[in-house]
């Protein structure tokens, strides 16, 4: 039921009840695999845990994902754990996410590096099918294993880490931590955080990595990683971070951003948006869904809760604004 | 002492030097068990017994060991023992130790004296050397107890008097790992129990041919023992990891097992299953089957009853073995450049299918055949001497009489494609979270070619074997992911090792049936 | 006694002919039809299936007038199908795999130094072994992580194998035999992902602890593995080579008062060698061609490990290569796949081919006297 | 049947031996005694007559020149030392040898005065009147009642499967006559009539073995051939074939392959020795060719003296 | 060697059949004889000598109390019908039969003196000392050289192995030696001495069995256990080996299993004969056996009534 890729903004197809597809990035999937889920349960209007709409200044009383279907003409349940269409969301790299999504295979492609940056010889012509909706901002730390953090490395400047990753520095008593090898961890090439990590860190998007010691296909694996080695550094999605894999602060061109209280801050380089993008404009149910995260019970139950960070409310706007209008 | 043409028939064979030799391989298969759990770190220097460190304890034992494997080979020199060895212990016996010798004096110049490449070489060539006469001039029972024993004893003070201890490190050049004393112990432990209690086994024997016999069944034994051992605790490993997340909420009435019951919701209050994987599995097992066996029990019909030895059937030979051996990544290659591209053009069950079945022709093709070869002419002429025809024969005489192996072949077939992941990678994929495909509901008719068309055929399925790769790209840190991950390992296991036990017991049934 | 005549030449001529005619008509159609359905389908065209009915049809009359034939010639095509399905595989992958080898000619073998004997140069070198970003792809550190983890895994499962195989097959009492024979090849069926799942969890950090490994992951741990993997295929394939060694032959040992070690090591597993080797053939085709152990345990690297020997070190293997990037691979990237997958396939095929013209010669060689 | 219980070879029976050494001993009178045996004449046509068979597989001549004619309603027997070609003669009578590949057959048999190796001939038709039972009992692994009606229900003799039951065309009480009829012919119906659905591999090698001859009657052969039939079993089933045989003889034309002379001399009415070779030496009445062999290469073997 | 070619049982000599049939018949006369062969006297101790021997197959009993005294350097032969236990009874004097599962073994058997089922007993010199060779020729897949050297070097009798060469202990002119003589011995020396380096399996049955008896007596055992070492083969090769096997017996104690009586009586000094149900009827001096067997049943089986 993967949608025909073709679905277009008239609204035309409020009908359609086939599950909602989703693939692509890892970064952006504890976003959208729990809106989904939540989805999925249309949870009542009761749940003050899940849903709860007053809490979100929204007046219904409608389930969940009936109250935001309907928005598109979607008929309502009223039943939990039925929504008027399912969602299936997967979990790969931006780069497959961009493709199923070109190939007609899925309906939203999850991305954590804009379009441009994952097929840079493309022409903008070509790309100008991809609609983009920003749903979140990431903002991309460096974490390293919890023994070097707490062996005093808790702070690198960018040139640290343009050293490590292209193979001029491979231990960590250079930078003043433990007599160690370091690990430089790395993500799969083609992977969103990949593509702008190159861009944001190393300055090219093609920059080369010579002093990677292993690549991993999703943060998730990188994750692993760290938590079981003591000697790791990697980037990684915030929504990642926690105390088995501490964040390093950044100095920058002598600024120093701290974790994570500056990783907001618009200023901070490495921060990237969190993108869902759709084919060739945005169909009902695909909108249904993206306003649903754009929301305030979608930016502080979903971005917030994966430790992302929410929209500014102009930037909110302006993605809202992109959707078609609710019909009802 | 070398060969008498008129030795003894009968041998008194209850001695001192017997008891000795028995000691010295009862405490070495005990230090070896130990020293064995050790490389795993189960048990560890921190370990004691009454009192002592564990590796102490067991060094002690290999001390006595070695000091008890030199007595028992003086004894015999000395004609203590009454013996019968042989004029040497051979030149494979002697390589060994020469090689041994070679290598440990090599590191001992190389790492601990920083002797340089032409140093250490000299040295280790020389201390080899001379081991390796040595052996092979001594007589055999010197020759097979002076060296373990010596070896022995070495390493047993080496840790008693702790020049290796638990903080050893050592580092070999060139190399990103470090042998550290956890390891160093408990593996020089073993490697020098084994050889001691090879030369122990050599004495009881009293050295000869039956000397050697003794030593090499030891050592063997000890080999098969070892391997069985080691993959039947990873099988319990898993069970023990596996089976406690796999029966979570696990009832029997009313019955309940939500584990295999249930999709993955991620909601926290569900029990995540794999109930989609399992009917995905399922549903790819059939669709493997329903392709690739018919076409291999016809090929092997074919090739068995019809086709003469010739170009034709060489060939056919070479492409089944071809395809046999295929590396099953190479298979989802295929399936990603022929078949995806015709059947919808994105990952689906149905590539899944052909692509299996594909592996599994091969699988069953020579199975089959193997069966049919085996049923008797007598059959085959009894038939036609009834005035029966070739194909009426096959039906009805030659293919029920094979029918038993041509199962077995399939049942083990669908066991090994049911555990595969490389080639279902690139055509089928299949999220963590995706539901069962519903297959028989999704037929509809269409009014163009092809007519039939079938979505859930069309669209991605999960598998066991890809959820629990799924699991692992999912990241095993996330909350309950491991135990999901070992839960679907052991149902996995569950799964494909039924097959194969019952593919084995019918295999074993049919031959025992066939051979009353 | 009803005397049917043996046969009447006029009307059986008669007839046969009339039922010649029938058949061939038939196989012509039916021949027809499938060349058309199989054509329409590599074309990718969705008539395929009017064809395809078309022969259904057919193969339903035929099977309904002229049972024996029809079965002959269905299993003819069945038997024929074997070669266009290696065809098919040999093609496809090949055809996708053309641009980079066009691309990269003999550089896909690069290293970065030109390898040069006496001054000319074999191969010119690449930039850097595997940049997706400059399509330069050099298969050379997949060749080497395969080459080594094969090694090992040989290493480990040859010798330990076949110790394990001759003590089943030859020391073992009855008893054990029995009981542990159906055990080891119930394990040869252990999924290569669990082994996967197993050592990305636990193995990958016992090592890396305990050896203060540099990285998480290593050949040498997937070596371990895929060789302890292929453990008990060995074991049962040269148990079987063994047990199939004819008694008659030990017995002549036995009898002229040898022991069963020398019998064994003299006698028997000479005699089985080629089932033996056969065996551990089979294990090398297993560990070149294991993709999922490889693919979860490695951390993937596209580059040769420094130094060379450090098998400690993260690299890739051609199947670990595959399946890590297939994923977010298109255009020549993914053409570039398809080259390790050649490679791979080519490798095996001719292992393959050598185990049997290893066993075929053996078996003349020891023929006559079994 | 004449009583040549006393002709065994091994028997002292009267001055036979004294006599023949009297004979001239030609070390090979082979050659002054081709077509003697031809002369052998009886009543009637002959059932099956085979005219200059030779056969080659590969290069090794098997059979040379044979000629021969075999009289209805009669046991004819074959014997002669191992590997002397009995076994390939027998199996040119119903082309059996087709299903071996290496075998060349020249030469004409004629069944019924029908050339049976001409262009054209249905095999199926022939094999289903000229049966033969083989050296060792080979049951097929069904039920005894399947493996009787096999030959018929294949031959569509008689329908007994689901089709021709939907169709009411069940010949069910038909096979159960065939059947019953068969064993009772093969003389082990009394031995298995209350097992008729039990795997006939369950039976003894010499009640296998008339089972075997019964699933051969089922298809009501004309000619019978057996290729050692009784070599495999042990006496008490020995003599029960035998008889069997001896029976058999008054409805159909039994042709036997044995080794064991004794056998030959007690159950055939004529005899046909082969020599190594592939040479027909001696063929003519059991008495006349056991107690007056025209050969002494015959008497020779007869004697025991080789083989 | 008597001369008993004379003596086959198919050959009517003197009047002993008529004699025979002359005696009383008791059906059973086993009964009655069990002791009388026992005193079979021959000069000097007996080299193997075998005492209330019974075998057991799981429940089937293979020899029955088998009581024998085997004298040195001669040829004894066992006969008997097949499945009378002929092999079982050859396997137990060198305890092959404990390769053999289901075997099960009571009673003595003594070796120059010494019971060989004793504990303690050293089975590799046992077999060294009692050699044996099979009905089917089982030469080493290896050179003709290989084959024969093989059990010398094994048991050490010669060393050519390289690290015996490098301590300059080469043997290999001993070794040539050994192989040279023994294949004289066999009588196959003249036939292979141009190609001792090519495969054994490359030879023709009859080489391959004088092969096989040629690799036992390079090992210089004492006794030598036959079963039935010319059944596989062609006259000519029988023939050969026939002579050898006389000739053996100047030197070794030959024990020979064969399941032709003419055989028996050409070679062997005596005779056990063994009848169906493990049990030993008769033993004595071939001559002896053959022209006035005790028992009516070993007549019978001489005679060819059974077997
Ligand atoms: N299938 C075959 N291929 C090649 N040669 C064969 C084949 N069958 C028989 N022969 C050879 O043909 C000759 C005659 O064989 P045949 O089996 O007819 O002899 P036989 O008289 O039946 O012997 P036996 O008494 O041993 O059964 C023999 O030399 C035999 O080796
Ligand atoms: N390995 C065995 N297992 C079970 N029973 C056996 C075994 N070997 C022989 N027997 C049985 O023991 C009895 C004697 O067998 P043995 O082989 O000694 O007879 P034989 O006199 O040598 O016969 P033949 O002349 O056929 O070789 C037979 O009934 C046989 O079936
Ligand atoms: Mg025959
Ligand atoms: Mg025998
Ligand atoms: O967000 P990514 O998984 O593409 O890095």
């Amino acid at each position: 039921a993967g949608g025909e890729g073709s679905n277009t903004a008239d609204g035309s197809e409020s009908g359609d009840t086939e599950p909602l597809t989703a693939d692509g990035s890892s970064t952006v999937y504890p976003i959208t695999s729990q809106a989904g889920s939540l989805w999925n349960g249309n949870a009542p209007a009761s749940d003050e845990e899940y849903w709860g709409p007053g809490q979100y200044g929204i007046d219904t009383d409608k389930n969940m994902a009936d109250y935001w279907a309907g928005l598109y003409g979607f008929e309502p349940s009223g039943e939990e754990g039925t929504p008027p269409f399912f969602t299936s969301i997967g979990l790969n790299h931006t780069g497959v996410g961009l493709e199923k999504l070109e190939n007609g295979q899925v309906d939203i492609g999850d991305a954590s590096a804009p379009v441009s940056a994952e097929f840079p010889d493309r022409s903008e012509e070509e790309l100008s099918s991809f609609t983009d909706h920003v749903v979140a901002v990431d903002a991309q730390p460096v974490v390293v294993s919890s023994e070097i953090y707490e062996a005093g490395v808790t702070e690198l400047t960018l040139t640290d880490i343009q050293d490590i990753y292209q193979g001029r520095t491979t231990n960590w008593s250079e930078l003043g931590g433990p007599d160690r090898d370091i690990q430089a961890i790395g993500r799969a090439e083609g992977s969103g955080t990949d593509t702008s990590f190159r861009a944001n860190v190393l300055g090219d998007p093609d920059a080369s990595m010579s002093g990677v010691d292993s690549r991993r296909g999703q943060n998730q694996q990188v994750k692993t990683d760290i938590d079981n080695a003591d000697n790791a550094i990697a980037y990684i999605a915030l929504a990642f971070v926690d105390d088995s894999t501490p964040a390093i602060d950044l100095e920058i061109d002598g600024e120093l951003f701290e974790y994570p209280d500056d990783f907001g801050s618009l200023d901070y380089p490495l921060s990237r948006a969190l993108h869902t993008y759709t084919w060739d404009g945005t169909s009902n149910k695909e909108a249904a869904f993206i306003r649903m995260l754009l929301s305030d019970y979608g930016q502080q139950m979903f971005v917030e809760t994966a430790d992302y960070l929410p929209l500014t409310d102009e930037r909110r706007q302006e993605e809202l604004d992109k959707l078609p209008e609710p019909s009802n | 002492m070398s060969y008498t043409a008129e030795s003894e028939l009968v041998v008194d064979n209850t001695s001192t030097a017997e008891r000795l030799a028995s000691a010295v391989v009862g405490l070495g298969l005990v230090t070896f068990v130990f020293s064995l759990v050790g490389v795993t770190q189960v048990v560890t220097a921190e370990t004691t017994i009454l009192g002592i460190s564990l590796y102490d304890f067991l060094a002690g034992g290999l001390l006595l060991m070695g000091v008890g494997t030199v007595s028992l080979g003086i004894g015999s020199r000395t004609g203590v023992f009454n013996t019968s060895p042989d004029a040497t212990p051979g030149a494979v016996t002697a390589a060994l130790f020469g090689l041994g010798a070679f290598a440990l004096a090599g590191l001992v110049a190389s790492q601990s004296l920083g002797l340089g490449t032409v140093g250490w070489l000299l040295g280790a060539t020389l201390v080899g050397g001379v081991t390796f006469a040595g052996v092979a001039l001594a007589p055999e029972d010197i020759g097979s107890t002076l060296p373990p024993g010596v070896a022995a004893i070495g390493v047993a003070v080496a840790i008693l008097a702790g020049i290796i201890t638990p903080a050893f490190a050592w580092e070999p050049e060139g190399f990103s790992a470090t042998l550290t004393g956890s390891m160093a112990i408990p593996l020089l432990l073993a490697a020098s129990t084994l050889v001691t209690m090879w030369g122990g086994a050599k004495a009881y024997e009293g050295y000869g041919s039956k000397g050697r016999q003794t030593a090499a069944y030891l050592l063997v034994g000890i080999n098969a023992v070892s391997i069985i051992a080691v993959l039947v605790a990873l099988l319990l490993f898993i069970a023990s990891k596996g089976i406690g997340p796999a029966f979570e909420g696990f009832s029997l009435v009313p019955f309940e097992w939500p584990f295999v019951t249930n999709g993955y919701s991620f909601r926290p209050e569900v029990v995540n299953g794999v109930f989609p994987a399992i009917m995905g599995t399922i549903w790819l097992v059939i669709g493997a089957v329903i392709t690739g066996v018919p076409v291999a029990v016809a090929a092997a019909i074919f090739l068995t009853e019809y086709a003469e030895q010739g170009r034709f059937v060489g060939a056919v030979e070479i492409a089944t073995n071809g395809l046999w051996s295929t590396p099953s990544v190479v298979y989802g290659l295929f399936g990603y450049a022929f078949l995806i591209p015709r059947l919808g053009g994105t990952t689906s069950l149905i590539s899944g299918m052909l692509v299996l079945g594909f592996m599994l022709m091969p699988l069953c093709l020579i199975t089959s055949r193997e069966a049919i070869k085996a049923v008797p002419d007598e059959y085959r002429d009894a038939s036609a001497a009834l005035g029966v025809s070739r194909w009426e024969t096959i039906r009805s005489v030659v293919l029920p009489a094979a029918m038993p192996g041509i199962l077995t072949g399939v049942i083990l077939g669908v066991g090994r494609i049911a555990g595969e992941t490389a080639p279902i990678l690139l055509v089928m994929a299949g999220g963590l979270r995706d539901d069962a495909p519903n297959v028989l509901g999704s037929f509809e008719f269409i009014s163009s070619p092809p007519f039939v068309a079938n979505d859930a055929l069309l669209e991605s399925a999960p598998a066991l074997p890809y959820q629990l790769y799924a699991t692992i790209t999912a990241g095993v840190s996330a909350e309950n992911a491991a135990a999901f991950g070992w839960a679907t390992a052991f149902v996995l296991l569950v799964v494909v090792l039924s097959f194969y036990a019952l593919g084995i017991a019918s295999r074993l049934y049919f031959r025992r049936r066939l051979n009353a | 006694m009803t005397e049917l005549p043996l046969f009447d030449l006029e009307t059986r001529l008669g007839r046969l002919s009339d039922v010649d005619r029938d058949i061939g008509s038939l196989a012509a159609g039916g021949a027809g039809c499938l060349f058309a359905t199989f054509v329409l389908f590599v074309l990718n065209s969705t008539l395929a299936v009017i064809p395809l009915i078309g022969f259904l049809a057919v193969t339903g009359y035929g099977w309904y007038a002229h049972q024996a034939e029809t079965a002959r010639a269905l299993t003819f095509l069945a038997t024929a199908s074997t070669i266009l399905i290696l065809g098919l595989i040999t093609v496809y992958v090949f055809v996708e795999a053309l641009p980079v080898l066009q691309r990269m000619g003999v550089r896909l073998f690069g290293f970065t130094e030109p390898v040069e004997v006496f001054g000319v140069t074999l191969i010119p070198s690449v930039e850097s072994y595997w940049s997706t970003s400059q399509h330069v792809y050099s298969l050379i550190p997949m060749i080497w992580g395969t080459f080594v983890t094969t090694l090992i895994a040989t290493a480990i499962a040859a010798p330990l194998g076949i110790a394990a195989a001759l003590f089943l097959a030859e020391i073992a009492p009855p008893l054990v035999r029995e009981t542990v024979k159906p055990g080891v090849e119930i394990l040869a069926g252990i999924p290569s992902i669990v082994y996967g799942y197993l050592g990305f969890v636990v193995l990958n950090t016992f090592l890396y602890e305990n050896l203060e490994m540099a990285n998480l992951g290593s050949l040498f741990l997937v070596g371990l593995v895929i060789g302890l993997m292929a453990l008990p295929t060995v074991v049962s394939v040269a148990d079987d080579a063994l047990t199939s060694v004819p008694d008659a032959m030990r017995d002549g040992a036995v009898a002229m008062g040898l022991t069963e070690w020398q019998t064994m090591k003299s006698i028997t597993l000479p005699a089985a060698l080629s089932g033996v080797s056969a065996a551990v053939l089979l294990g090398i085709g297993r560990a070149v061609g294991e993709t999922m152990a490889a693919t979860v345990i490695l951390g993937h690297s596209q580059v040769l490990p420094d130094p060379l020997q450090d098998v400690f070190d993260n690299t890739e293997t051609l199947t670990s290569l595959i399946a890590s990037q297939y994923g977010n691979a298109n255009g020549l990237h993914m053409n570039a796949l398809f080259t390790a997958g050649v490679v791979l396939f080519v490798t095996v095929l001719v292992l393959s081919i050598a185990a049997r013209r290893i066993e075929l010669r053996m078996d003349r060689k020891l023929g006559g006297g079994q | 049947m004449t009583d040549t219980s006393s002709l065994g070879a091994n028997a002292p029976t009267d001055t036979t031996v004294a006599e023949n050494a009297d004979r001239p001993q030609t070390t090979d009178r082979h050659e002054d005694t081709p077509d003697s045996w031809t002369d052998y004449a009886f009543e009637g046509e002959p059932k099956l007559s085979v005219d200059g068979l030779d056969v080659h597989y590969g290069s090794d001549q098997a059979l040379d020149d044979i000629s021969i004619e075999i009289p209805e309603q009669s046991v004819t027997a074959l014997i002669g030392p191992s590997g002397c070609g009995k076994s390939t003669f027998l199996r040119c009578l119903n082309r059996m040898n087709d299903r071996i590949r290496a075998a060349e057959v020249d030469g004409t048999v004629t069944f019924e005065g029908q050339d049976i190796y001409q262009d054209g001939l249905d095999l199926v038709e022939l094999r289903k009147r000229v049966g033969m039972v083989f050296q060792a009992p080979n049951p097929f692994p069904k039920s005894i009642r399947d493996n009787i009606a096999y030959g018929p229900r294949k031959h569509g003799t008689v329908q007994t499967d689901l089709l021709a039951k939907l169709t009411g065309r069940d010949d069910s009480d038909q096979e159960d006559e065939i059947v019953e009829r068969s064993l009772r012919q093969a003389a082990i119906w009394e031995e298995v009539n209350d097992r008729l659905d039990d795997n006939a591999l369950g039976l003894s090698g010499g009640q296998q073995q008339r089972l075997c001859i019964a699933r051969c009657l089922a298809v009501d052969p004309e000619v019978i051939l057996m290729d050692e039939p009784a070599s495999a079993l042990d006496p008490i089933a020995t003599a029960k074939i035998e008889d069997l045989i001896e029976e058999l003889a008054e409805e159909y034309t039994v042709v036997i392959v044995t080794h064991n002379m004794q056998q030959a001399a007690r159950i055939s009415d004529q005899t046909a020795v082969f020599l190594t070779g592939g040479r027909l030496v001696e063929y003519g009445e059991t008495d006349q060719v056991f107690e007056n062999p025209k050969s002494q290469r015959v008497e020779d073997y007869i004697t025991g003296k080789f083989g």
